[in-house]
């Protein structure tokens, strides 16, 4: 209903993306003499985990960034559901179905996991602007909220404040807090970093299953992780995608396995 | 209005908007740096002032006065810094905005103890009194020429002083990246110190040269820190730059609104309600002039921080 | 129920119970400074729905409270003297009604706090402070300049206003109605808090992104808290003015805006109860240390300093230890 | 701050004015901290030297500070009112602070001793039996400008005050002796410390003279800078802005100044040689303006106390309005009004024995009264 009421804003459909859910169209970004992206053209199919990788400082999170709504590219345009959402803010293609984890986790530090969640159900009701009845006494919003936090693993720590939460915890929370919005798409900026080796495991076994909920447009570091869950990959060097493909071709790719393989390291 | 009078108040504009840039250096350098933001900064104009004032009237000397304005300032804002400022840094901006205004309280009512409610007496030296002939005609106060002149030297100075010197690269560096001083092997609080002591300073010089222009009295700091307020945020908190570019467009505002607004409104209204609405509206327009800078840039004109 | 719930009470029972007892006890003035304090807290209330629950520090607070102050002050005014506000294009009348002057004050400070909070929510932090301040000055010169309520004189309005089935020239019955209203703010903060709203503007103070990432604008619900805290701040000023039977350009100085910051502070940011106790406490030492010396201000300084760098909850933090937020 | 006066008893049979035994309360709220403390701190100075020398123990004075906050002001005197029980109140120093108590302290009763402010709405429309201005009302001295700039032979004059009440008021009182033109007219904002801008059109508008009001440190920032400007026709100022608190914040700018004033130091007449002298003996600095306002004030209450029971309101007003009193300004009457009908004097600013002071050049008006009373009904 919602993305109906959107499309006033965006009545453009482009065919040949409308088969793919998300989509970007000649993106570029500059920050003075830094080209962050650079005619960034890919797309999210309906149920693929989509993996975006490439070394530190090659514009990942800025291109997350444009996508989810936090910056706007100078040029090119955006499509989500086949609607232009280039000139949508971040809550406006949230409502659209958008779902966002961070890097760094963005929580509310003082509010309690439960309440943290119901958060993002409130966002999907899209009815904040209810002043007198309280919040928790919606039964509503907490089924969906303890849903999720069942879920994602933390149902036992409802109470706890987000900010006693362990750094795997938060992100398991960052994921519950998506979950509730039933998003058409993700998108998920290293969720496996700072988790232990049984954490990432957990989460890999989580995402792949998640992928056919919604797909996922991922940026991770940790190859493993990345050769076992992406359906395609795209690597992003100096603000370009130079290449989007299957594991099996990304992985053969000689500017892959220089980086990746040890053959040379551009990390440092 | 002849071309004459219209130089005239452009350089009246000039001369009010140095003096607030002398203000708002210290306070835009000191949030660029420390990230603090700072309402006793007048309380130091005051000082400074009244500093001036004291030596003034016992030495005779303007001189001296001036000098003892800069150092009497500059050891008051050391001493606040080391007492309260200090432990601001960390926190929030409402807790800032707090005990500054707590500050202002314990100054204003502090000078007032020692100096009584009596305005002082502070005036301009006879040399550099009367007015003097420019180009053209103009009559101009030499005073204020002077004061034009003594406020660019001093931006100049201080443009030197961030650009050339250790200091000056140690607090671009605060400014950039507040750890990479630390990692500089520089002692931060030090340099936080005589960084506070230094803006301490600016105000009080701009608060020596003018009272002996108005009156030395408690409470002439509040209006003058408001007004260094609106610059700096005009010209982007931080930004040294763009607090000579702001002081000077607020500058001239203020004097020419004062001046052509009555004017305008002349024009189509009788000359009684135009002077009234003309005034009025003049005195707003400043806070006019900030709020439409920041509702096109909402980080001031060159400002980068959020 | 928690050690600051029976804080709460003690404090909004005595709040009642001083002036009940000046009543007895034939000390009228006593009356008018807790009324003084049920307003000021009043006002604090609202500051406090903005600044403790939003996080966003307004220096122009001054401004709500001017608005409400005059909207009281041009309405009485007018029924004073008979002559209408307004009769083209419709005849609008001044009143001596307080209902309907507490509707006005309510709808106008809540219409101009949609104006500068729709610029002011442009920015953030610093830049949000000064913009708040300089509304409040723009207000203050405007109300100083213009003659047409008496400029720098302001307007005094000779009685009281009307309650219907009330005698407000009654100190006391006076009380009781800036009393109920302080109460039914404090009851509608209180369900706000745990409310919808709540959730998202305290989650927005915390962190933007995670607001702006489930699809709620930051913007909208800060301007929302923005609105209503201005209103309520309004409808102080305008019970304010009613008091002092008075209205004048000082209320929207920045030193007001100042002060009713310091309500906040002094009892306790984001405490239900903190600007009750803090405009009590404002009052009391206003009175004590004004009776010590010509200089109590920097006493006042002083206290607050203290507040500011070691008793950061302020007065109920002192009293209640911290807050539980969680829920 | 809180001062109560309660004079040694014993006193009581060796003074002559004390008949009536009632004891009077009077409340003074006065602005005592901040920015405008020197006029406050004139004006109790004064009071209280008048209720010492009566030595009349029938008097009790409580003294408060309002901070120059109107809303401080009516709060102190529903307390004084309601708690302290004072049958008068006075003190005022500024009119708007004035506007927000007196309507309401006449209202219930009280009598109110004007020693300032004297905004023409209590002259006029709202005057009241229970108020009376023993100081001027606000019009009067700007008036008198006015008719000294004829006198002076001023045919074009440049006239310029904050933009307020007080201010429309000062260049309505001064155009309406003023027979002159007027060669430009500003509305300053008020707080106002340059006047860079105002003194460049002043220069250019070829006005012979200069008529301002600025008051407090307004008046002190503008006559430095107008003595710096190279500006040389006269100026002409009501007395607050060269008065004897002032001047040594001035110093040489303000000598030559010509000035109007209801009162100076050198008024010949008995009360005023004594209340000059006393004044100095106790204080240690010559009275200003605010002062010698603040002691006919007080003296005028205990004229009243003499002769009638604070008890009787009706008798008590009538022995105010007798202002049977030796005023330090010489003749004194009250007009119907409850304002004074008063000669009004220029005065110039000269150095005497290296202390900056005024002395008297001549009458400016005579007996004048203000023109509000015609809207009073009293």
């Amino acid at each position: 209903m919602r993305a109906a009421a959107l499309l006033v804003y965006s009545p453009e459909v482009r065919q040949e993306v409308a088969d793919s859910i998300l989509a970007t169209e000649g993106v570029c970004k500059r920050f003075g003499a830094l080209l962050a992206s650079d005619n960034v053209t890919l797309d999210l199919h309906e149920g693929e985990i989509h993996a975006l990788i490439g070394p530190n400082g090659a514009g990942k999170s800025t291109l997350i960034e444009q996508i989810a709504g936090a910056i706007k590219p100078d040029k090119g345009k955006i499509y989500f559901r086949g609607h232009n959402v280039t000139k949508l803010n971040t809550a406006e293609r949230a409502r659209l179905g958008l779902a966002r984890t961070f890097q760094i986790s963005a929580l509310a530090l003082e509010d309690s996991v439960l309440q943290n969640v119901i958060l993002g159900g409130l966002g999907a009701q899209g009815r904040p602007y209810r002043f007198f009845k309280p919040v928790l006494a919606s039964s509503a919003l907490r089924e969906t909220a303890e849903a999720a936090l069942e879920r994602v693993g933390l149902a036992q720590l409802a109470r706890t404040r987000a900010g006693e939460l362990s750094h795997g915890q938060k992100r398991q929370l960052e994921v519950a807090v998506a979950l509730t919005l039933k998003p058409k798409a993700f998108l998920m900026d290293e969720p496996m970093a700072g988790l232990g080796s049984s954490g990432s495991a957990r989460l890999t076994t989580f995402l792949s299953e998640l992928r056919h909920e919604a797909p996922i447009l991922l940026i991770e570091h940790d190859m493993d992780a990345v050769f076992a869950l992406a359906d395609r990959i795209s690597v992003l060097v100096y603000g370009k995608v130079i290449a989007t493909g299957s594991v099996d071709e990304v992985r053969i790719l000689p500017e892959v396995r220089r980086a990746y393989l040890g053959d040379d390291a551009w990390d440092c | 209005m002849s071309l004459v009078l219209f130089i005239e108040q452009v350089l009246n504009g000039f001369q009010f908007g140095i003096m607030l840039f002398l203000t708002a250096a210290g306070l835009t350098l000191v949030f660029g740096v420390m990230g603090l933001i700072n309402l006793a900064h007048g309380s130091l104009f005051m000082i400074g002032a009244f500093a001036a004032a004291s030596i003034a009237g016992w030495t005779g000397s303007f001189v001296l006065a001036i000098m003892a304005s800069l150092a009497a300032a500059a050891a008051a804002g050391a001493l606040v810094e080391v007492a309260v400022i200090r432990k601001l840094y960390d926190r929030d901006h409402l807790d800032q905005v707090l005990a500054t205004f707590a500050l202002i309280l314990i100054l204003s009512e502090g000078t007032r103890w020692i100096f009584g409610s009596f305005p002082l007496y502070l005036n301009i030296p006879s040399y550099l009194s009367g007015p003097i002939s420019l180009p053209g005609g103009i009559q101009y106060p030499l005073y204020r020429l002077t004061i034009i002149i003594a406020g660019l030297f001093i931006a100049l100075c201080l443009r030197q002083l961030i650009l050339k010197t250790r200091i000056g690269m140690q607090i671009r560096a605060g400014e950039s990246d507040r750890e990479m001083i630390a990692v500089l092997g520089v002692n931060i609080s030090w340099l936080y110190t005589l960084l506070f002591a230094l803006g301490a300073a600016l105000a009080g010089v701009a608060g020596g040269l003018v009272g002996a222009l108005q009156s030395v009295q408690v409470g002439m700091g509040e209006p003058i820190l408001i007004l260094a307020f609106v610059v700096i945020v005009i010209g982007g908190i931080g930004s040294v730059k763009g607090a000579l570019v702001a002081s000077i467009l607020v500058g001239l505002t203020d004097r020419l609104g004062s001046i052509l607004m009555p004017e305008a409104f002349k024009l189509f209204l009788p000359p009684a309600d135009a002077t009234l609405m003309g005034s009025a509206l003049s005195s707003m327009l400043i806070y006019i002039l900030m709020a439409a800078v920041l509702v096109w840039k909402p980080t001031g004109l060159y400002g980068v921080r959020v | 129920m928690s050690r600051e719930g029976w804080i709460n009470i003690a404090l909004i029972l005595s709040l009642l119970a001083v002036p009940l007892w000046a009543q007895v006890a034939d000390e009228p003035f006593l009356i008018t400074l807790s009324t003084r304090v049920a307003i000021f807290a009043l006002a604090g209330v609202g500051l406090n729905l903005a600044l403790g629950l939003g996080g966003l520090v307004s220096l122009g607070h001054a401004a709500f409270f001017g608005i409400g102050g005059y909207a009281m002050g041009i309405l009485a005014s007018h029924a004073q003297s008979y002559a209408p506000i307004l009769e083209v294009p419709l005849l609008i009348e001044g009143t001596k009604s307080m209902p309907v002057i507490w509707l006005t004050a309510l709808l106008v400070s809540g219409l101009v706090a949609l104006a500068i909070g729709a610029l002011s929510l442009r920015t953030t932090g610093v830049y949000f402070i000064m913009i708040t301040l300089a509304f409040g000055q723009m207000l203050y010169y405007f109300s100083i300049s213009w003659p047409a309520y008496g400029g720098e004189d302001g307007l005094p309005i000779y009685t009281r206003n009307n309650f219907p089935g009330l005698n407000t020239l009654d100190p006391i019955q006076f009380f009781l109605i800036s009393y109920v209203i302080l109460c039914i703010a404090l009851v509608f903060i209180s369900l706000l808090t745990k409310s919808s709203f709540g959730l998202a503007l305290n989650a927005a103070r915390q962190s933007v992104r995670r607001v702006e990432t489930v699809g709620i604008s930051t913007y909208r619900v800060r301007l929302t808290a923005f609105v209503l805290s201005g209103m309520m701040t309004g409808l102080s000023g305008a019970l304010f003015a009613d008091l002092n039977r008075f209205v004048s350009p000082s209320m929207f100085s920045w030193q007001t805006s100042g002060e009713i910051m310091i309500f906040v502070i002094l009892g306790g940011t984001a405490r239900l109860f903190g600007p009750v106790a803090g405009a009590a406490l404002f009052i009391v030492l206003e009175h004590l240390l004004g009776g010590i010396s010509d200089y109590w201000l920097i006493f006042l300084g002083l206290l607050l300093l203290a507040v500011v760098l070691f008793a950061r909850g302020g007065l109920i933090g002192l009293l209640a230890g911290s807050p539980s937020r969680s829920g | 701050m809180k001062l109560k006066i309660m004079l040694a008893t014993a006193a009581l049979a060796m003074t002559a004015s004390a008949g009536l035994g009632e004891t009077v309360k009077v409340g003074m709220i006065t602005t005592l901290s901040g920015g405008g403390a020197s006029l406050g701190t004139a004006i109790r100075d004064g009071f209280m030297l008048a209720i010492k020398q009566a030595n009349n123990p029938n008097i009790e004075v409580i003294i408060e500070d309002d901070q120059r906050k109107p809303d401080i002001a009516v709060q102190l005197a529903d307390r004084m009112i309601q708690s302290d029980k004072v049958d008068i109140l006075t003190g005022i120093v500024w009119s708007n602070l004035a506007l927000a108590v007196v309507p309401s302290v006449t209202a219930q009763g009280k009598f109110y001793l004007s020693p300032n402010a004297g905004p023409s709405a209590l002259a006029g429309k709202n005057c009241h039996e229970n108020y009376f201005n023993v100081a001027w009302q606000n019009d009067n001295l700007h008036e008198a400008a006015g008719g000294y700039a004829n006198t002076a032979g001023y045919k074009n004059s440049f006239i310029l005050a904050p933009n307020y009440p007080a201010g429309h008021d000062a260049l309505a009182g001064y155009k309406r002796m003023h027979s002159g033109d007027i060669a430009g007219e500003l509305l300053t904002k008020l707080g106002q410390t340059d006047y860079a801008a105002e003194l460049a059109q002043i220069r250019a508008s070829g006005a012979d003279s200069v008529y301002f009001f600025l008051p407090g440190g307004m008046g002190i920032s503008f006559v430095k800078q107008y003595a710096d400007s190279g500006i040389t026709i006269p100026m002409v100022g009501p007395g607050f802005s060269f008065d004897q608190d002032m001047l040594a914040a001035v110093g040489d700018a303000a000598l030559g100044v010509r000035n109007t004033s209801q009162w100076n130091k050198d008024l010949d007449n008995r009360a005023n040689a004594a209340f000059v002298t006393a004044y100095v003996d106790e204080y240690g600095r010559l009275p200003s303006l605010f002062a010698s306002q603040g002691y006919d004030t007080a003296n005028l209450l205990l004229s009243a106390m003499a002769e009638a029971n604070i008890s009787d309101r009706d008798a008590f007003r009538d022995a105010l309005r007798a202002a049977n009193f030796d005023s330090v300004r010489g003749d004194f009457e009250f007009a119907a009004n409850h304002h004074p009908i008063q000669d009004i004097y220029v005065r110039e600013v000269v150095l005497e024995d290296g202390v900056y002071t005024n002395k008297i050049l001549s009458l400016a008006i005579e007996n004048h009264a203000d023109i509000h009373a015609a809207n009073c009904s009293m």
